[in-house]
């Protein structure tokens, strides 16, 4: 199982490197002294049982399958609005679910199918959502960019770059006043980083040791914007020195150190109740979403990256350690493709939401209420007094004493 | 029933929620060990602790994003913008995440938090710290906003926001913090979304809430005095807007006067206005008249400030000339 | 005259005026060398340049705020909001920065700046990423309004919002980029402020602008089939408003229904129905209608996006209503 | 004249340090890298001439018996709102103002009175705006938070924390449009860098070589929350780090220091572009507002910084180079004091603003504007077709490609 590479090595197979003298002596710097702050040496993951690391290459192609027939059927038109692909970012997606625990949280942006797939939902309501079908995850109301699955844990998409790292840092505080050892995950871009919302996060994060994990997915470019031209320093997990805060890069096309490293920022929060940075190293091979056909972008770049790729790394780890044939490789293929053509065919029989739907799911009924000024309103009368799948909540709140 | 200041209303019913229920917790700019910019918060940290009542670098995105983020999994946040004036640093937040997410979601999620503070115009701190943006957030559906105007029913609608399980802004107004009232000793709630008559008369219905409905009734002393009864609505919650009563007045009265400390330009009442004029058309002698701050910035000489901010003399002024 | 699109236009007014005038710079996410997330910035960075058509980071509140600074000391800077769904993020700016200077100042500071960008429902991009948040900028004294419904209007519009020497909140349609129109060859500008009669009829007069001008002439054919002549008046300036052709049609058609594509509350169509029934009070037969998105978030499904978005269908309709 | 302390000796002096190991490494590792990192030996500033330290210390002094005034003056209800001062503070403003050249910016946040008065605009004004008379440098619309004084290129007073600080690079983006060699200085508190808009403008900053000067004004508390309970690193000029900016500690309480520190950083901005980050360190010998008592600073705490107190620092500095004798040094307050009589008698017989003040200077007159649309708005009609002072432009402003 590989081990996590020098920092700088990871830098420069990936990032076409060239940072002022200046930014890059520093980043150096940092990044050697992060893993020391640590305070103790790396343990890394448990090796992946045969068994789960079959999972796991199941669940990073079906990831891939499931969108890739997302794609198709957009194209016939039967999907509106943004689509943003998660292809090539497999590894990450998968790494961290298969070390988060049943009652951890985690949320991320409007690339979220991954995240909820990896964390093992029914691939049938998504493609619902995808078409806004009333089966859809959020009862076709939401769409691509806004998958939740709550009772997972799943806080899932949010369409406001930047707009949920404040948030996670709320629902780190949440954990501390209970004094659980829950953690929660926050996944975002390289383009986020720039938002306000990362800097007065990551801040209070520190500042109150908060168990959130960060995760900047750096797939080097937002939009049609590399990292180069959006920031000022291109080692992005660099940023977390400003905030006192552990970071360390990480590649984000291998599973395994992925798996390494996370199962390290896990410990920590809920051990220490630390956050960590984490800069994950990958690439988007689509577009931004369907309409960008990516032509910042060459075709010896794009390549580079697909000799990189994350699923096929692990089915060639899987036929070395004699885990797997190419034939079985072959039939958790098919039996994939199988699947989403039953997430297809669920989607396309399911019916559209009714107009009512319009007017639900706005407010939720309470007894705190003058119910009279609002009998007219649909949004009120349409309300429920409770919500719509149980949240899961630990039975007992207790709070801390600061 | 005790006389208190609305600063020691609001001050109890955080505290009585806090320890009624333990998910409760506030969080803002020097709410712990300042006791409050406003004092609002005092003595409540030495009681819950600093993980209950948090003190916060200045973030206002971050105080209103660890709010949504509690509420999300099951606490009851009260996060405290130092001003409403700073809230649009924290607008994001309660527009595309605390109103929306239920709803994205399909009924998933929950975000019982409140977020309050003073709003409005203080004495003599100029533009950018006299605004009144209750506007920006009655205009969203998913939120909930309440302007108290007096303690009662400070204390009554701030308890019940609390307990509220929607995400609540709860606009409060500096000039009122010293405001005394008659409050309930016992354990009370006002139901979100109800209004009150604060004053009953037959020839005019004044419609004001906040500070703007403590002029208004200074305003209707002046004029009883001329023989002109005004009745009084106060709104109290301006989203949910509880209409009947207002609509009832209007018939009675046939007159309506909308006074409001906000710029006039797409705001709560000129929402009011359209509404009166569309249920009560048939019933007004006149148009609905509507008293405001002017359409400027708020100047910072005290002779100036004065101008600014509508007062009784001016909305008497405006009920005569409804009236005539 | 030229038959282009309303993309075309936006462009030709960008390139015309930073032809015009080396102080016009341009600045905004992807504007430059990805040529506009919508394509209205295409061709203009290989023309002028990377100073003058600024990529920037995510960073709406910098974007605003870069743009502001650099008016203070003379440049008139175009800044776009990829969407105006995240302008809350900037909003701080605009308000207590772009808007009160100049009176805090006493009048040593100008602004000349414009924040364009698209805004209102796109197809299914859900609850997020499809408001119509005008109201927010309306509500604002020192901020000029602007909100194109034609090709010719957006380009005149815009030359003299670049022109203009206060901060001026420029907002599209993505609907309508596509939209095909006329447009002088020669070079123009429309004045700030400056209503229009999109249509001419006598029996009620609808207000209406950006899209929902669109959808308002459309019902207004429909309408024309069923002998329903509809005067459709487009204030293309949302603040500073154009008010007396609007009440000069009402006092001749004594009906009026107001069309906006935001929700009712506190909205910009709420101040012109209050406005309207002041001025026209003994007019009108019946109160003014308004149309309106259905007071909720966007949902994603395109069976439920049709039924929020105004319809031709449902103007007409109201139209009906306010005959009857 | 006093070099340049290492800068962990300054950190040591000033701030009760209790940072995380981690944290502390980091910084003292960042902070030696930084003055190396701007590529040159510092130079420092020119020692001053005996007169124009003579004149220093009377401006210190001005802003000091100015703001005691404005604070008597204050009790006597002659002034309202809002009153912060700049008391101990004194040396930053004045040393920077001595090195600022006439074409040069600045702004700050609403404890403006010393930068105002120290870039040498005449006080009278000044005192008249606290009171609201017509005759204040901004009309009496602005009071003591928004001085500005346009001439001269004080963008003064914003009452939103950190708000300036992007509009702070917007004007040193237009500095670069025109090519010229002027700089502008963004001054702001220890509390205003924990929003999100110092982090925005801190990337682009650095990204696009801005001649910005930032000043983080480290007073060690923001109201009443000190920076050990605001930011998770504490030395806070290494956020500069993290946008790979030139950054560095200064000590606040020594004028010579300021003007050897930001010497170096204007040349940089003219030369080279570049924008530096300098935390100077320094306390504010008020409570925060006219309203806060200050109870969470120890007495003790107190005096220790008084016998750094700025003023009397440069006061001995001109008696042992025998600039000045102890005669002169009292001449200089009873001249000070004379002075600011007459700013209290100018603004107290100065008028009341009459009404249309209230509706003047919110627009400026447009042709570009439809006349008629507007003529019973007064906020239209008495708007101005020009500034109410000439702003200083370059004569041509020159774009440069990029
Ligand atoms: C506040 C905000 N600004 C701008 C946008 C438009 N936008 C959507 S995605 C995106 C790029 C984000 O890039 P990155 O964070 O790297 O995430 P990635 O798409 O690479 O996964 C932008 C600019 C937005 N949705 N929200
Ligand atoms: C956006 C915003 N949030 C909060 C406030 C209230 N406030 C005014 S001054 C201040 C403290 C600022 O401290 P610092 O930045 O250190 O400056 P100092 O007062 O020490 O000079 C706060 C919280 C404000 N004016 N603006
Ligand atoms: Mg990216
Ligand atoms: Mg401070």
């Amino acid at each position: 199982m590989s081990k996590k590479p020098a920092p700088t090595k990871t830098r420069g197979r990936s990032v076409p490197a060239k940072p002022a003298p200046a930014k890059a002596s520093s980043a150096t710097k940092t990044q050697a002294a992060a893993p020391a702050a640590a305070g103790k040496p790396s343990k890394g993951a448990p090796p992946l049982e045969r068994t789960e690391a079959l999972r796991v290459y199941r669940q990073m192609l079906l990831i891939r399958r499931f969108e890739e027939r997302a794609q198709q059927v957009y194209v016939e038109g039967k999907i509106g609005g943004f689509l943003h692909l998660y292809i090539g970012q497999e590894a990450i997606a998968c790494g961290i679910m298969s070390l988060l625990r049943k009652d951890d949280y985690f949320l991320g942006a409007y690339r979220d199918h991954g995240y909820t797939l990896a964390r093992g939902a029914d691939p049938k309501p998504l493609m619902a959502e995808l078409m806004g079908r009333s089966t859809g995850i959020s009862r076709g109301k939401g769409g691509s960019m806004h998958f939740y699955d709550i009772p997972n844990g799943n806080f899932g998409g949010d369409g406001i770059v930047g707009g949920h790292i404040p948030i996670a840092a709320g629902i780190g505080y949440a954990i501390r006043m209970r004094g659980s050892d829950q953690c929660v995950v926050c996944f975002f871009g390289d383009g986020a980083i720039n938002e306000g919302a990362f800097h007065e996060a990551m801040n209070v994060a520190s500042l109150w040791d908060l168990p959130v994990v960060f995760v900047v997915e750096n797939n080097m470019y937002g939009m049609g914007t590399s990292v180069e031209r959006a920031s000022a320093v291109t080692a992005l997990h660099e940023r977390g020195a400003a905030y006192g805060m552990i970071h360390l890069p990480c590649d984000g096309m291998d599973v395994f150190q992925v798996r390494d490293t996370f199962a390290d920022a896990f410990a920590r929060a809920r051990k220490d109740k630390k956050p960590t940075f984490v800069e994950v190293i990958t690439y988007r091979y689509r577009g931004h979403s369907m309409s960008d056909p990516g032509k910042y972008r060459s075709k010896e770049e794009v390549e580079k990256w697909h000799e990189k790729d994350p699923i096929a790394r692990v089915g060639l780890f899987l036929l070395e350690q004699k885990v797997a044939t190419t034939a079985t490789l072959e039939a958790i293929d098919k039996d994939v493709m199988l699947e989403v053509d039953e997430c297809i065919k669920f989607a396309e029989e399911s019916p559209w939401p009714p107009a009512e739907y319009m007017y639900e799911d706005i407010y939720v009924k309470t007894p705190t209420l003058n119910w009279r000024a609002v009998e007219k309103d649909p949004a009120w009368e349409r309300s429920l007094p409770d919500d719509r799948v149980p949240v899961v909540y630990p039975p007992h709140v207790s709070t801390v004493k600061g | 029933m005790a006389m208190i200041t609305m600063r020691e209303a609001l001050n109890q019913a955080m505290r009585e929620e806090m320890k009624r229920d333990p998910k409760v917790f506030l969080i803002g700019e020097e709410v712990a060990h300042y006791q409050g910019a406003y004092k609002i918060t005092a003595g409540l940290v030495q009681e819950f602790g600093d993980w209950r009542v948090r003190d916060t670098p200045i973030s206002e995105e971050v105080i209103a994003g660890v709010a949504v983020g509690a509420a999300w999994v099951g606490m009851r946040p009260i996060a405290e913008m130092m001003t409403f004036n700073f809230s649009m640093l924290a607008l994001d937040i309660m527009v595309n995440h605390a109103a929306k997410y239920r709803y994205m979601s399909g009924g998933q999620i929950r975000c019982p938090m409140v977020l309050r503070g003073p709003s409005g115009a203080a004495a003599q701190v100029a533009a950018q710290h006299s605004q009144s943006l209750e506007s920006y957030f009655a205009h969203v559906p998913g939120l909930v906003v309440i302007m108290p105007s007096t303690p009662k029913d400070a204390k009554g609608l701030l308890k019940a926001a609390i307990r509220d399980d929607n995400p609540v802004v709860f606009m409060e107004n500096e000039v009122l913090y010293n405001l005394k009232g008659e409050v309930p000793d016992e354990d009370f709630i006002i139901p979100i979304g109800l209004s009150e008559v604060k004053r009953t008369g037959q020839h005019v219905t004044i419609v004001a809430w906040s500070r703007m409905c403590y002029q208004s009734l200074l305003a209707a002393d002046i004029l009883a005095r001329e023989g002109i009864e005004c009745e009084v609505v106060d709104p109290r919650t301006i989203r949910p807007l509880d209409e009947a009563p207002i609509f009832e007045s209007v018939r009675k009265t046939n007159h309506c006067v909308i006074v409001e400390e906000a710029w006039p330009q797409a705001s709560v009442g000129a929402y009011i206005s359209d509404r009166v004029q569309r249920e009560c058309f048939d019933y007004l002698d006149a148009p609905v008249l509507r008293v405001n701050a002017p359409d400027v910035p708020m100047p910072y000489s005290k002779v100036l400030e004065k101008l600014y901010v509508p007062q009784p003399e001016k909305i008497a002024l405006t009920v005569k000339q409804v009236l005539a």
